[in-house]
């Protein structure tokens, strides 16, 4: 166990780091940042002030060392758009983009699972067809078409639910959160919807098909052979050994989550991270692009290691040696 | 799975009052159907059975015979899109066939167990032994949870499980084959049935831990007072066994009687062909007897005059030049024919198993260990042992797919290390070839049978054009498959004519050595008598040497000059065959041939046959 | 030919409406894709052709509808059908070319690892995981980022169709390269593969003839997924205004630019332009799912 | 009782910092926070704000009389200090507002309460010029080490406390910044003014998406939305609850040609610049068709035009205003005479999100001028990064853009200094003639009128340049955009034409 953590702790970091010189290579790349900094009127010497005082003349790997050192302290920098600390920035926003994917993963697996087993056990009912054609259609559609087919329907025709922004926030201990409010609940459900939708029809589908292998299995023959009845060998048996597998991929695609937020966050006018980063993108804010890069591998570096404890608890196959 | 229940809806309570003359377990007329797009597949056709208390019944029959397919009827587990067309089955007199879903569930497991092949795959990964052995105790018997803990700790202890109270904790892939075997043994027993289905058992496992299998069931029969059906194509295992046995073949039953008559004389052909083609153990014959209505390729095959055609021509492999020099024809005859051609020194071969950054957390399995011996020029090296002693992976470190660890291989005399210079090496590696286990996995799916047996020849650039295309056709006509095979795929052949274009590959760069990797043991008996009978052919026409590998004595038996005995990596005794079998000086090889099926009741005129050719 | 007529999976293509149905809307949409220039009855990219007089005609059937323009003309009077055609043309073959580019990335890297595995095998997977980490969206948005920063100011315009292609391929390699090396681990040690290393051909030859026709199955199945879902991610960057500019517009862009119209009444902007892109990702989509199955011998 | 307003506009004020960009939005959100010595009503009338009264002592002194009793939010009062303080800090490095305060050559002490601005030439504007000039509070400033104007286009290093707080003299004050997320103001209790609003908090929420503000709107979450689509007009007006609140804007919209350099940057004619034919800025000027653009880009809500200021920008003569005629033949003969035939191609700039429709007006530009044989490739970038390629810190990068202008001043002089002069970086002329339009007369004319302070005079100075500018075709004028506000039925909002929200005249129901 002990070796099992320190091991998948030691890959973590070095995904971060690469993770890091992928950032890194974005300031690389994307031209000087004292361009980026200064006016047009700031003289040459100035320049070579800032440059020396920033270290841009430090051999790369300094440099990199550097990053990686105020990047691990939460240090990204200054927006170059906004001039404000980008660990500021992106804190303002966290809690917004954490609670519209938390609940939108929360969304996807409640019905995503179910639905994924049924159409997995009946597989020929009429209601698993519908399910099946609804996922595809699912998987089909854009998501901004969808979110801007639910502000039409849903805030302007039938005026029930708000349209954008998160509603009335409280402030818990530092952490914003509109979970606790009515309007903010009330703002959350269309964007939630909105995100949720084709990471649920992706999650029937995985469930059903692994699913279906499964059931396919010998154990499962033989389990309905020794007279068990169907419901202990459809969920005791099948349903465990589904999901498995499936815990992976869930896991990635609760990260992708969080990516695909962008969309909706821009939809809605979530003020989450997704909208700070794709405004990033348009006025090639690298600090900030940077930074969202280094958290999204951050919290994929986390899914990870929380999927791959799940995992060690449901299959004691891993459990040996 | 529930097929069969939901398409049969007069559930006739006749019979109700079993007679004590009324079988256990009668299968009456029963026909099974698969309905595809190219129609039915009939795989079972009006078979009927019948088992006695206390009986044990063997089911054997080819691959593919539909032996699986009555016992998934019996059980009502027929997988989709199979179905029940006709027949009836009882069980003490009542129909089962047709009930419905929740009463069949009382009878799986409770009344009739099922043992599948597969220990491997039969159990719940995710569960303990423990917890699947309690579910289906107290879904059938109703105890209390401790109650249920004490059977079925006992169980475990009954299928011969050291230890069982603190085994009973742990999870599937913590037990051995064997043990998962004896687990899967004793979960289709906890719920004490009446039947026992065992679909088999025992293929997957090493000879030995077969024959303790084999004991236990034979004693689970007598002391419960079970009837069993057990199905098998390995004619040693009825014949340890069983006291009645079936012989299905094309999904019928051709001949039914007690095992003793029907081995030692058997009525139907099919059954003839059958038993006339298993390998003696007790006896070397020259070839295996065909049965001339079941071997209709064999007679096919074109015998071509090897002095003269290509495959035979240039084939001296001696001497400083290239190869393909001098036209000295036929076998070579330079050296005298107890000259080593193949000499293994020292060779270890040690793979990773576990690898790790830090070398102390590393694991190693030494595969081979210290193996000297050499094959002699024209000689059939036999090399057997139980599964995973390392047989292949001499067969294969020879061929060079993998790079010796230490030690060192001699071909002719040159060593065979990356010393040696690409286009030497080359050229010794054509006069080497090998012939694999699978005939399934050893061809290309996606190649034309032509392009597959050509492909040597042209990389080695040993002939082209029109040539090329004569001798491809040649080499299949040699092997008995006729050039209509050339433009057709290999999924469109069945195994024995798969294994027959390896030959053709193999053969396709007129080499001198080649290794069979256990070249039959995918094959049902008939068609592994035909390629046995194929290969020693061509040994003796073109004066190969060959390193056999199997693990089945018999089959060495028939085929070897000489054998090597490996254990666990080592080689523990190489004789002559002869002296081997009959004066074995190894313990090893004792305990071996103790375990080797006796088959003392195989019918008489099993033996040296005379040859159709 | 012959022997694909005659396989299960035509059969079943045959037995299937559904199927036949998708497979005969993306072969219409990629036809007509292709020969949109033939087929439009205008050219949305020829400015000297736009009249903004005709601006804003509603669909022929509709009241102040014109049936030379069937479903009416766009804010600058471009026909919406001709901008269909020609941005599912856009669309396509950003979907394509970006699919293919990520098949072959993968596919290649797939086969090194899986044939010559050791630590060559864990680096190339560690990097697929990394890359697996970021989302297909966020790689192409960060791709686009920085190319926009690199290039010239303008010049990223003229390129946003190649810039995309890349982003995307980019990010869809590792789908390929798991699947490959999955499947490429297993057929290593096929034993037709040491037959022919017995022969003794040169890995590269048996990678390329022995193994990559093997493995083949599993990535069309991907590649048409991959095709749906790089088809969305095209339109979905378009949307956000990082994708193709407004003046040679896809789906995407053209159901951005008619979301300013949907309230004011003029919902034939964004609607035949959206439905199109649904038709064609859910045909594409229906065909993948159904190969996928078919090809499958364990769902049979 | 409390009233809260809540409103929504495209894009955010970029920072709290009066003097760090010199955009309209920021400046607009920051008057109801800031103030400067003078105010407009909403008429764009000028009138006393932190000063009560002014005079012309001489013609390049004025005395600026200051309000007494006036607190900062912080409750600090408010004096000359605080305006010689803010004087210096608008003329200081980082600031956006060099081109106004660079007017005063100083500004001196006379007591607490009086201040005199001195000027190099006659600055007969100067008091209107004054409105944006926002007074910040000297002591809040040095104590906060804010001194320096910080400036979010030349990012720095450290946090500027001025960007995220503010502490000025006006009706409201900020208690809650998250930039482009939401910004939250109070009614400032001790205010010395008294304004018609009871709107107690204000809520603004930055909405980028058209549709989604819109919706925003239409669903009842916002009582105010601006810019709403012209074409969402008759929605609104069909929707209970909601209207358009509709005005010509006092906003020009123009396209401006690169007539400095003697190569154009964006082309594909090399050697020579186009734009420095005066034939062919007069066929640019006839292949645009201003009364299509008007009807279905503007949706007849235009005002097409041919000068480059509104009717409400004083020194406007309509007798003057005399669009370009469409005249594509016209166009084409042009083109051919000056040896384009076969026409040429050249990069426009755009903006995308600053002006009512400019991307698409450029689109449609475009199609028009590929009648004539023109190929136009449009660029169409967000604004920020548009205004950082062809504004004067990007080096003017531009062949051919499209711009809008309100004078600030609400004075035609405004136009003339910064449009119309020659480019002149040390006199701060000419500064957004991104394409260096550049006549001697014209700039000879200009002094004049930013001198001449007889009306009479000083109009005919204006038609005297008015023509020059247009025979050459300086400039390619467009219209005057319309004003287009989305309002929820029971606010009362007054709109001024320079597309100002004064939170001061909004009253809540
Ligand atoms: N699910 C299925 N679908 C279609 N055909 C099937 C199916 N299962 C079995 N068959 C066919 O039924 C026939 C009998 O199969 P069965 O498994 O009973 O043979 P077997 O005698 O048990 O062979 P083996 O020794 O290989 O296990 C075969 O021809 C097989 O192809
Ligand atoms: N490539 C490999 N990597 C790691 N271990 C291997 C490899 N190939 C073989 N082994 C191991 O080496 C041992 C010997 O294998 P080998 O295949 O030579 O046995 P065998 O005698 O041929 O057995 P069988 O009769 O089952 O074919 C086995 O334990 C096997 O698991
Ligand atoms: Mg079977
Ligand atoms: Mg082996």
């Amino acid at each position: 166990m002990f070796f099992f953590i320190a091991r998948r702790l030691l890959q973590a970091v070095g995904v971060m780091l690469a993770v890091g010189l992928i950032a890194f290579a974005l300031f690389q790349f994307v031209g000087d940042p004292v361009n980026n900094m200064t006016g047009q009127d700031t003289s040459l010497a100035e320049r070579e002030a800032l440059k020396e005082e920033l270290g841009l003349n430090d051999s790369v790997f300094v440099q990199f060392g550097r990053f990686i050192g105020n990047a691990a302290r939460g240090n990204f920098g200054h927006s170059y758009r906004q001039r404000r600390p980008v660990d500021e920035l992106i804190w303002e926003r966290f809690s917004a983009t954490i609670e519209l994917s938390a609940v939108s993963a929360l969304l996807a697996l409640l019905i995503g699972i179910p639905m994924g087993v049924y159409t997995a056990l009946k597989r020929h009912s009429w209601l698993s067809r519908a399910f099946m054609t609804l996922s595809l259609i699912g998987v089909s559609l854009p998501t901004f078409l969808i979110g801007i087919f639910l502000i039409l329907i849903f805030g302007v025709t039938l005026n029930w639910l708000p349209t954008f922004g998160r509603g009335e926030v409280v402030d818990v201990g530092g952490w914003t959160t509109g979970l606790l409010t009515l309007s903010g609940i009330k703002s959350l459900i269309l964007p939630a919807v909105t995100l949720a939708v084709f990471q649920m029809t992706f999650i029937v589908r995985l469930v059903r098909a692994e699913m279906l292998e499964v059931l396919r299995a010998d154990y499962i023959k033989f389990a309905h052979a020794r007279g068990l009845a169907a419901r202990a060998v459809n969920f005791g048996h099948a349903l465990k050994n589904t999901l498995v597998p499936v815990i992976t991929v869930i896991g990635l695609q609760i990260g992708s989550i969080v990516a695909f937020a962008i969309i909706t966050e821009s939809v809605f006018q979530w003020p989450g991270m997704g909208l700070l980063f794709i405004h990033a993108i348009h006025e090639v804010d690298i600090p900030v692009m940077a930074a969202y890069l280094m958290l999204i591998g951050l919290l994929f570096v986390i899914i990870n290691l929380v999927v791959d404890i799940l995992y060690y608890a449901i299959d004691p196959r891993l459990r040996l040696s | 799975m529930e097929s069969m229940a939901s398409n049969m809806q007069n559930t006739v309570e006749q019979n109700a009052g079993a007679s004590p003359s009324t079988p256990l377990l009668d299968i009456r007329g029963l026909t099974v159907e698969f309905p595809g797009r190219r129609g039915n597949l009939v795989a079972a056709r009006d078979v009927s059975l019948a088992l006695a208390k206390g009986e044990i019944l063997g089911v054997v029959g080819e691959s593919g015979a539909g032996k699986s397919t009555i016992a998934n009827a019996v059980i009502g587990l027929l997988d989709p899109p199979g179905r029940m067309a006709s027949g009836e089955v009882y069980l003490a007199g009542r129909r089962i066939d047709a009930l419905r879903l929740p009463a069949m569930r009382a009878i799986r497991g409770r009344r009739i167990g099922m043992i599948f092949q597969d220990p491997l795959t039969s159990l719940d990964p995710l569960q303990t032994i423990e917890a699947q052995l309690l579910e289906t105790i107290t879904a059938h018997l109703g105890m209390t949870e401790s109650a249920a803990q004490r059977r079925a700790v006992e169980l475990l202890d009954a299928v011969g499980i050291p230890e069982p109270s603190a085994r009973i904790k742990q999870y599937p892939h913590q037990f051995s084959g064997g043990m998962r075997q004896r687990a899967v043994i004793a979960l289709s027993l906890c719920a004490q049935p009446e039947v026992l289905l065992a679909d088999e058992p025992t293929t997957a496992l090493d000879v030995s831990i077969q024959s303790q299998i084999l004991d236990l069931m034979r004693q689970l029969v007598r002391e419960r007072a079970l009837g069993m059906l057990i199905i098998t194509h390995d004619i040693g295992v009825i014949s340890e066994i069983a006291d009645r046995v079936a012989v299905m073949y094309c999904g019928a039953v051709v001949e039914t009687g007690a095992t003793a008559q029907v081995l030692a004389r058997p009525a139907h052909a099919y059954t003839k062909s059958l038993i006339a083609a298993i390998p003696r153990p007790d006896r070397k014959t020259a070839r295996f007897r065909l049965v001339q209505q079941h071997a209709t390729v064999e007679s096919t095959a074109r015998r071509l005059d090897v002095k003269t055609h290509w495959l035979g021509q240039r084939r001296s492999f001696d001497g400083d030049g290239d190869g393909d020099g001098d036209g000295d024809s036929g076998v070579d005859s330079s050296n005298a024919s107890n000259a080593a051609l193949v000499e293994l020194e020292n060779l270890c071969m040690r793979f990773t198993t576990v690898p790790s950054v830090f070398k102390s957390r590393r694991r190693y399995l030494d595969a081979v260990d210290d193996v000297s011996f050499s094959i002699r020029r024209g000689e059939v090296f036999g090399l057997v042992g139980e599964s995973g002693s390392g047989k292949s992976t001499i067969g294969r470190l020879i061929c060079g797919i993998h790079a010796p660890h230490a030690g060192r291989i001699r071909f002719a005399g040159v060593p065979l290390d990356a010393r040696g210079s690409r286009r030497a090496l080359n050229r010794l590696r054509r006069q080497m070839q090998m012939v694999f286990q699978d005939p399934f996995s050893s061809l290309n799916g996606r190649m034309r049978v032509r392009d597959i047996v050509a492909e040597p020849i042209r990389f080695h650039r040993m002939a082209e054009g029109a040539q090329l295309r004569a001798i491809v056709l040649d080499l299949l006509d040699y092997v008995g498959l006729g050039g209509a095979a050339a433009p057709r795929f290999p999924h469109e052949f069945s195994g024995g004519q798969r294994q027959r274009i390896s030959i053709a590959r193999a053969l396709a760069t007129r080499p001198r050595f080649l290794v069979c990797d256990e070249p039959t043991s995918a094959l049902d008996v008939s068609i592994q008598a035909q390629i046995l009978n194929l290969l020693k052919d061509l040994q003796q026409e073109l004066g190969l040497t060959m390193l056999f590998i199997s693990h089945d004595l018999p089959v060495i038996r028939q085929m070897c000059d000489r054998v090597g005995v490996m254990k666990s990596g080592r080689l523990r005794e190489v004789n002559d065959t002869e002296t081997l079998f009959t004066a074995p000086r190894h313990e090893y090889t004792r305990h071996l041939l103790d375990l080797m099926p006796k088959l003392d009741i195989l019918s008489g005129d099993g033996g040296d046959g005379d040859n159709p050719n | 030919m012959a022997r694909f007529l005659d396989s299960d999976l035509w059969w079943d293509f045959k037995h299937s409406p559904l199927v036949m149905t998708s497979a005969a809307i993306t072969a219409l949409m990629f036809l007509v894709a292709l020969f949109a220039p033939q087929v439009a009855p205008y050219d949305p990219f020829d400015m000297a052709s736009i009249d903004l007089l005709d601006a804003l005609r509603p669909p022929a059937w509709a009241e102040g509808g014109s049936v030379a323009y069937l479903f009416g003309t766009d804010d600058q009077g471009r026909d919406v059908f001709s901008t269909i055609l020609y941005g599912s043309r856009i669309s396509l073959l950003v979907g394509f070319l970006s699919v293919i580019m990520a098949m072959l990335i993968g596919v290649l890297v797939g086969l090194i690892a899986g044939y010559k595995g050791g630590w060559l095998d864990a680096v190339l997977m560690r990097i697929a995981d990394i890359q697996l980490s970021f989302p297909a969206i966020l790689v192409a948005l960060l791709i686009d980022g920085v190319v926009r920063g690199i290039l010239p100011r303008g010049a990223h315009e003229e390129l946003a169709v190649l810039v995309l292609i890349v982003a995307i391929g980019l990010s869809f390699w590792v789908q390929f390269a798991r699947t490959v090396r999955g499947s490429t681990l297993v057929e290593r040690t096929k034993e037709y593969v040491l037959a022919a290393q017995v022969t003794g051909l040169p890995d590269t030859l048996i990678v390329f003839r022995h193994i990559l026709p093997n493995v083949m199955g599993p990535v069309l199945v991907i590649a048409t997924i991959q095709l749906a879902l790089a088809i969305i991610i095209e339109a979905t960057l378009s949307f956000l205004g990082v994708g193709v500019p407004p003046t040679s517009p896809s789906l995407g862009t053209l159901i951005r630019i008619g979301n300013d119209y949907l309230f004011s009444g003029e919902w034939w902007i964004t609607v035949f332009p959206g439905l199109a892109l649904i038709v064609l990702v859910l045909a594409v989509n229906f065909l993948g799912d159904w190969l996928r199955d078919a090809l499958n011998p364990k769902l049979r | 009782q409390a009233n809260t307003f809540r409103f929504a506009f495209q894009g955010d004020a970029q920072s709290l910092d009066p003097h760090g960009l010199n955009e309209t939005f920021t400046l607009s959100l920051l008057g109801n926070v800031y103030e400067g010595l003078t105010a407009y009503d909403g008429d764009l009338g000028l009138i006393p704000a932190l000063a009560t009264a002014w005079e012309i002592t001489s013609p390049t002194t004025w005395r600026f009389n200051l309000r007494r009793g006036v607190t900062f939010h912080n409750g600090n009062s408010f004096n000359a200090d605080d305006v010689i303080f803010s004087w210096r800090r608008m003329i200081a490095d980082g600031s956006d507002q060099k081109s106004r305060a660079g007017l005063i050559s100083a500004i001196n002490r006379i007591d607490d309460y009086t201040v005199e601005a001195v000027t190099d030439a006659p600055q007969p504007t100067l008091a209107r010029e004054m409105v944006y000039m926002y007074v910040m509070d000297k002591e809040w400033s040095e104590a906060n080490d804010s001194t320096q104007p910080a400036s979010p286009r030349t990012a720095g290093r450290e946090n500027a406390y001025s960007t995220l707080n503010a502490n000025g003299t006006g009706p409201f004050t900020v208690t809650e910044r998250q930039p482009e997320v939401k910004t939250v103001l109070r009614r400032y209790d001790n205010y010395w003014g008294d304004i018609d609003s009871n709107v107690t908090e204000v809520i603004f929420t930055p909405i980028a998406q058209a549709a989604t503000r819109v919706a925003a709107l239409l669903s009842a979450q916002i009582d105010l939305a601006y810019p709403v689509p012209v074409q969402d007009w008759n929605r609104l007006d069909n929707t209970a609850g909601v209207r358009a609140l509709t005005g010509p804007e006092a906003r020009t919209i123009f396209l401006g040609m690169d007539q400095g350099r003697d190569e154009l940057l964006y082309s594909n004619i090399k050697g020579k610049n186009p734009f420095k034919d005066m034939r062919v800025r007069k066929a640019f000027a006839h292949a645009i068709n201003l009364d299509a653009i008007k009807r279905t880009i503007m949706r007849g809500a235009s005002t097409p035009s041919g000068l480059l200021w509104a009717p409400q920008i004083s020194g406007y003569r309509a007798a003057t205003n005399t669009p370009y005629e469409y005249d594509p033949e016209e166009s084409k003969r042009l083109l051919a005479a000056a040896g384009y035939a076969d026409g040429f191609e050249v990069t426009m700039d755009c903006p995308n999100n600053r002006y009512v429709n400019d991307e698409k007006i450029c689109q449609a530009v475009a199609g028009m001028l590929a009648r004539v044989g023109v190929t136009v490739d449009l660029l169409a970038q967000p604004k920020s990064k548009y205004f950082a390629k062809v504004l004067a810190q990007g080096g003017y990068d531009t062949s051919f853009y499209l711009l809008g202008w309100t004078p600030g001043s609400i004075d035609v002089y405004n136009v003339f200094q910064n449009l119309l002069s020659c480019q002149n970086s040390e006199q701060k002329r000419g500064q957004f003639n991104l394409g260096n339009y550049c006549n001697s007369e014209v700039d000879r004319l200009a002094d004049g009128i930013g001198s001449e302070t007889d009306a009479d005079a000083r109009q005919s100075l204006i038609d005297a340049a008015t023509r020059i500018v247009q025979r050459e075709v300086g400039y390619l004028p467009l219209h005057q955009q319309p004003l287009s506000w989305g309002v929820r039925d029971g606010i009362a909002v007054t709109q001024r034409p320079d597309n100002v929200l004064d939170l001061r005249y909004v009253v809540v129901e």
